[in-house]
């Protein structure tokens, strides 16, 4: 059985231990005659060379190993409550654990995980190589924000270390049982306000970098998507993020001082924390998606061998997701009593915003169109993605509409489609980039067989694991629940062997390019015939990138 | 990138006539909200609040001066805020 | 997913179908196109890519089809919401509903109180959903209906049934440590068997004979048993086996102390919690239900847990 | 750090973008308190009104006044920067903080004396007064104390701008961060522009 403390125990070890993994990783060679960043020698030694350093792909890198570190917290997490819920009753923990490990779960997969995410460790490391500049605007605040990102990081987590009980609100904090319990729930919320700030510098620095940094002769319209995709991710981070900081401060200023915004019992309104809250959530999904479409538009152009079928489309789809999508919030309260003229608005914009992503959806196909597509590795996960974020988005069109929301709001349904579109949209897109990118990375190549039966193992168990759930929820079943009826049964169990096919995939991804960061065979400057500018420059790039700025015609 | 673009000197004249304009304009309010004008007094305040705000944003911020795409930040930035705060008030409000 | 067990479930499962529908054939029409394209346009088979910049038509195509059909599912969505919104028929039963941690309880007009909702089938019930602590919500999966709990405000929610038979009623909404433990029936009876069962007081009072009978139906009604057990095991407050005439350690202002639980201290316990907190629990957790039970009442509960002692055993 | 020296660059027009950036999320962050401002004030309309009677217009007005006239000065200061009056600079800059401090301790005296009639959260006076009152004067204190720590953060920009002016490291030709400090000293007085209707104007 695992108890409670257990849980605290064993996430304390990994976290730890990941963090200093990566130094050992990596020694290349270089194939140019500047150094490459790997390699390159600053003021400090060791693990100081990257804790303090300035270099854009560096601290890309950074955030690559603290991100993977939390994510191997969030995904055994996630197997947990999978190994709970195989059957009804008790399995291997009690409710109080099993309410603390899908809270914790939910924090770090979307604070510490997709939030940051793909700007954080592909932004950085290519924002800059893919616009022809040496590095971003403010190097300085780059580093500052991923030391705030550790720091709101570390805050978070140690909620469950401190004395009392692990936080067991849900990632969404709802007032006013986020004030009656006792447990941890102030450094939690400081903790996210930190994050908060982490992500609003970075969206900051990469608009500047955008605005200013431009190589010669690029103009807006010749940008690659990836970063037309940062950009409006970059503006919803600093537009929604501060919403989202000064509601937590206003909970932590309730706990504190007692001032009733929130708690009926001071004559606050719960009802408007949860407008306060999704008015940043709600744009939040997109600042995670929106990258990840960008990663899925360099990716499908490159080994379909042609451009990206109407760029323009694709870029005003990116910029209308991400002004659409802030009004949108209202849709996760649907059932919490808003007057029928706020349902009516939310409902008829929730279904607005899906129409930029069908563009998209519809422009990558046509991509594919007459294309010449060489089926590799980050081609399969891009593929998939289509997939599973059609299912993703398909199954929110079905929550948007008012009646069935009534019916299927707070179920698995609702478990099942925000997996299908956070996990399988930004998860796949981080694969897909990872194994495109990884080439220029490290300079070395992975095992691309591997790579392959790990991507196929990690579908299948990905759609066992959460196709059930769908059922799951029309079905009735509520979410966030420890125990439930004995009629679901057989569905969790299916979903339950989903997720531990699924964490074989995983463990074969992993393992895989680990190991080739360390002995992969060395890699060419160009290995998918890619045509933008990371793909002009040595693998591993040098330190300021470009020997010179290229001149764009 | 060098920036090499003359910047425009604003006067000493104009930023004591906006002044000017500015705490007239509070003393007008202070003025208007003395008498009793129930529902529109929060109407006129906050109508001379925007007059002043526009004051200072285009002139000591020079938004008139600058390059028009801060202006269009700015008005894009306001814009989205005034829309959240009508749509979370068609909750409350209708 | 029919199951036409309410009054709205049928146009509920309607725009259900509809949508998913729409949705389904996208799924699978776009994933066909995907698949062909992979196939047809690989590297082997076409070895040189035609490059197309975009095609304007095109892309107008696909903005204004969907836009229609995402305006149509909206359409449908809306329409089967309608009278859910709508107030409830005036002939409607009331029915007071309170949703506290962890447990329901319904108070019907004539002032029955039950934790399992009774109602009759083909009549519309209006249900007036209070909360004293933190939010719920009250969800029945055959009905299609479900309604937040919200504190310090009375929300209200009607449906009709139109089936005999008992159904889950779930709290959907998390509220803490027992959420998923919240959970009761509806049960629905022709009109005349909930007419008997409406009037009918004997089964109550066929309880009272037994001694402390009342007052476990007091703590029945309240939802106490929801945090304290009966057999002796640790739920989320103290169990109340053999609790009377015990020495249990209790925190009161910060400082620890022993005393024996009587009449008094019970009392006590039950109107300020927080004053004698015992070891090992949680504060806060436990309400004062200073204006919910009279003095009477707690004299009931105190009866009732004298037969709960350990000597009787 | 030396690996980045190429980006010592001066970029007069970046730098200021960055600051507007800044400034807008500053709005926003002030925008999610006017929601939360507004929804309570449409749900407590009259006990707002009368908890306002407690403020005193006067102060408030003369603060107001205050900041308007640093707004000023510090704008002034930008254009005699580039007039090369050093001097001039560094006056109008030291009045721009010294109206600043005046304002705090304007602030101070007044929550003074309103904490001395027991006037604060969690204090026992404001506790029998109604929940409006009670959310009234949090809101009051929340935001005002919020807007006062931007004053702080405010002086201590402005103070680094004088010694930066002083040594030469802002002059003619790099006034930027001078720029930066006055735009973000303007937003601090945009906010309080409409602090001062909301909470003393409007009883
Ligand atoms: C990456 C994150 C992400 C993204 C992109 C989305 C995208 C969408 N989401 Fe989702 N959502 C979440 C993450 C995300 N969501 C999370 C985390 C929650 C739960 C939060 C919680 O409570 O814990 C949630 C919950 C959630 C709810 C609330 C459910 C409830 O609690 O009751 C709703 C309701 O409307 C919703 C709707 C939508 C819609 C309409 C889209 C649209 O943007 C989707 C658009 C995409 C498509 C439509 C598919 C592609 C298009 C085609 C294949 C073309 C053909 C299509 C048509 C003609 C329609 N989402
Ligand atoms: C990114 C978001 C994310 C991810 C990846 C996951 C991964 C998993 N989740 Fe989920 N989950 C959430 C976000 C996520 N979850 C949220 C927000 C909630 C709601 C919490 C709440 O109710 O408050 C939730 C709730 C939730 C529940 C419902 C709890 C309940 O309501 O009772 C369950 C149940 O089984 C579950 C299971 C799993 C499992 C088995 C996995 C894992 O085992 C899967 C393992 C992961 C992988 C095999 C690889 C995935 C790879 C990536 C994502 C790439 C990472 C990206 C970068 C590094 C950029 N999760
Ligand atoms: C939300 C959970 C909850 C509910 C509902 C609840 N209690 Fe409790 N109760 C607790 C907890 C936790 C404690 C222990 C902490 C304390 O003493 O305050 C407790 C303590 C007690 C004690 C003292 C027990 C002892 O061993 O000294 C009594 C008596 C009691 N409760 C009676 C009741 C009655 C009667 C009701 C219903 C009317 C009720 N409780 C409802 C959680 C609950
Ligand atoms: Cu009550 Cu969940
Ligand atoms: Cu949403």
């Amino acid at each position: 059985m695992i108890s409670y403390e257990f849980i605290h125990k064993f996430s304390d070890v990994i976290f730890v231990g990941l963090f200093f993994v990566n130094n050992k990783l990596l020694k290349t060679m270089s194939n140019s005659s500047l150094p490459n960043y790997l390699e390159y020698k600053g003021k400090y030694k060791g693990i100081f060379a990257w804790i303090f350093s300035t270099d854009h792909k560096r601290i890309g890198l950074l955030y690559l190993y603290s991100i993977m570190g939390f994510f191997i917290v969030g995904a055994i997490l996630g197997l947990l409550m999978k190994f709970e819920l195989i059957a009804p009753g008790k399995t291997i923990m009690e409710a109080k654990s099993y309410n603390a490990v899908f809270t914790l779960h939910g924090i770090t997969m979307i604070f510490l995980i997709v939030v940051p995410g793909i700007p954080a460790i592909f932004g950085n490391f290519f924002l800059p190589i893919l616009i022809g500049a040496k590095d971003v605007f403010y190097p300085k605040l780059n580093l500052l924000s991923w030391w705030l990102y550790i720091i709101g990081a570390a805050v978070a987590i140690s909620s469950q270390f401190m004395n009392g009980a692990s936080p067991d609100t849900g990632w969404t904090f709802y007032a006013p049982y986020s004030f009656r319990t006792q447990s941890n729930v102030l450094p939690a919320l400081i903790g996210a306000f930190i994050l908060g700030f982490s992500s609003i510098l970075t969206g900051l620095n990469f608009i500047v970098t955008m605005h200013r940094m431009r190589a010669p002769g690029m103009k807006w319209l010749k940008m690659p998507i990836f970063p037309w995709t940062l950009y409006g991710t970059a503006w919803i981070q600093l537009l929604a993020t501060p919403v989202v900081g000064i509601t937590l401060l206003m909970v932590v200023a309730e706990r504190v001082l007692n001032i009733g915004f929130f708690d009926p019992a001071l004559g606050g309104d719960p009802v408007l924390y949860q407008h306060l809250f999704w008015i940043y959530s709600h744009p939040a999904v997109y600042i995670m998606i929106l990258p990840a479409m960008g990663i899925i538009s360099e990716v499908i152009p490159t080994f379909a061998r042609k451009a990206i079928f109407g760029y323009k489309a694709v870029v005003i789809s990116t910029l209308l997701i991400a002004f659409v999508g802030y009004f949108v919030w209202g849709h996760h309260m649907f059932t919490a009593g808003m007057s029928g003229t706020s349902l009516f608005a939310f409902s008829f914009l929730t279904f607005l915003v899906a129409i930029p992503s069908a563009i998209k959806i519809f422009n990558w196909m046509a991509t594919l169109y007459k294309g010449s597509i060489l089926l590799r590795t980050p081609m399969y996960w891009a593929v998939s993605f289509l997939f599973v974020f059609m299912i993703g988005g398909l199954s929110g069109m079905v929550l948007g509409a008012l009646s069935i929301n009534v019916h299927l709001h707070d179920t698995a349904f609702v478990v099942s489609h925000f997996h299908f579109i956070v996990f399988g949209g930004v998860g796949f897109a981080f694969f897909a980039g990872i194994h495109y990118w990884f080439p220029k990375i490290y300079g070395k190549m992975y095992d691309a067989a591997w790579a392959d039966t790990g991507w196929i193992v990690f579908f299948f168990g990905f759609l066992l694991l959460y196709t059930p759930m769908f059922y799951l929820g029309i079905a009735g079943m509520p979410r966030r629940y420890y125990d439930y009826v004995p009629e679901f049964h057989f569905a969790n169990i299916l979903s339950s062997f989903g997720a531990f096919i699924m964490i074989a995939g995983l463990a074969i991804i992993i393992i895989n390019l680990f190991r080739s960061a360390k002995r992969g065979k060395k890699a060419e400057s160009n290995p998918w015939a890619g045509k933008t500018l990371e793909w002009t420059i040595g693998s591993p790039p040098i330190v300021e990138n470009f020997e010179e700025i290229p001149e764009i015609k | 990138m060098e920036e090499t673009k003359e910047h425009k000197i604003v006067s000493f004249k104009t930023y004591i006539i906006i002044l000017f304009l500015l705490i007239s304009h509070t003393a007008l309010s202070v003025f208007v909200t003395q008498i009793d004008l129930g529902n529109l007094s929060v109407i006129v305040a906050l109508s001379i609040a925007a007059l002043k705000s526009l004051l200072v944003f285009s002139f000591f911020m020079h938004l008139l001066y600058d390059k028009r795409m801060y202006a269009f930040m700015v008005a894009g930035v306001l814009m989205v805020m005034t829309l959240v705060l009508i749509i979370t008030f068609l909750d409350y409000g209708f | 997913m029919y199951s036409n067990l309410s009054n709205f479930s049928e146009g509920v499962d309607d725009s259900f179908v509809i949508i998913f529908g729409i949705i389904a054939f996208f799924l699978v029409a776009l994933t066909a196109v995907l698949i062909y394209f992979l196939i047809r346009y690989r590297e082997e088979r076409n070895p040189v890519p035609t490059e197309i910049e975009g095609n304007v038509w095109l892309e107008i195509i696909w903005t204004v089809i969907p836009l229609g059909l995402v305006l149509g599912m909206f359409y449908y969505g809306w329409m089967a919401w309608i009278p859910m919104m709508q107030k409830a028929p005036e002939e409607s039963i009331e029915i007071k509903t309170t949703a506290q941690m962890w447990s329901w309880k319904f108070e019907y007009e004539n002032g029955k109180k039950t934790d399992t909702l009774y109602i009759p089938k083909g009549k519309p019930v209006e249900l007036l959903l209070t909360s004293p602590d933190v939010l719920h919500s009250l969800y029945i999966p055959a009905f299609r209906v479900k309604r937040d709990v919200v504190p310090g405000r009375v929300t209200e929610m009607w449906f009709e049934a139109n089936k005999v038979g008992s159904y889950d009623l779930f709290c959907a909404e998390y509220c803490g440590l027992q959420h998923s433990f919240m959970t009761t029936e509806v049960v629905v009876m022709t009109q005349e068997k909930y007419d008997e069962w409406y009037i009918d007081t004997t089964a109550a009072a066929k309880i009272m004979a037994t001694p402390g009978a009342a007052g476990l139906q007091v703590l029945r009604d309240n939802g106490c048993i929801a945090c304290h057990s009966l057999d002796g095991s640790k739920l989320v407050g103290p169990s109340y086996k053999g609790i009377m005439g015990h020495e249990v350690e209790v925190i009161t202002n910060g400082k620890e102390k022993t005393v024996l639980v009587d009449a008094e201290y019970i009392k006590n316990s039950i109107y300020n919690p927080d004053a004698d907190l015992v070891k090992g629990f949680t504060k806060g957790l436990m309400r004062s239900y200073k204006d919910e039970l009279s003095d009477e009442e707690v004299e009931q509960i105190i009866v009732y847990l004298e037969t709960l002692s350990d000597k009787e055993q | 750090m030396t690996e980045n020296n190429t980006h010592d660059h001066y970029d007069h027009e970046g730098s200021k973008l960055g600051m507007w950036l800044f400034i807008f999320t500053e709005l926003l962050f002030f925008g999610g308190l006017f929601i939360v401002y507004a929804v309570m004030r449409y749900k407590n309309g009259t006990a707002f009104g009368l908890a306002a009677e407690e403020l005193d217009v006067s102060i408030g007005a003369i603060n107001t006044v205050i900041l308007l006239v640093s707004s000023a000065t510090i704008a002034m200061s930008i254009s005699s920067i580039q007039l090369k009056k050093t001097k001039l600079t560094l006056i109008l800059l030291a009045t721009t903080l010294i109206l600043a401090i005046v304002f705090l301790v304007n602030k101070y005296f007044e929550w003074g004396a309103k904490i001395e009639h027991g006037l604060y959260p969690g204090s026992e006076s404001l506790e029998q007064l109604g929940h409006g009152e009670v959310l009234f004067f949090g809101l009051y204190y929340f935001m005002t104390g919020l807007h006062a720590l931007h004053i702080i953060i405010g002086i201590i920009f402005i103070a680094v701008m004088m010694v930066k002016v002083k040594n030469g490291k802002l002059n003619v030709n790099r006034f930027v961060q001078l720029e930066n400090a006055g735009l973000y000293w303007h937003l601090v007085d945009v906010i309080w522009i409409f602090l001062f209707p909301l909470f003393y104007l409007i009883a």
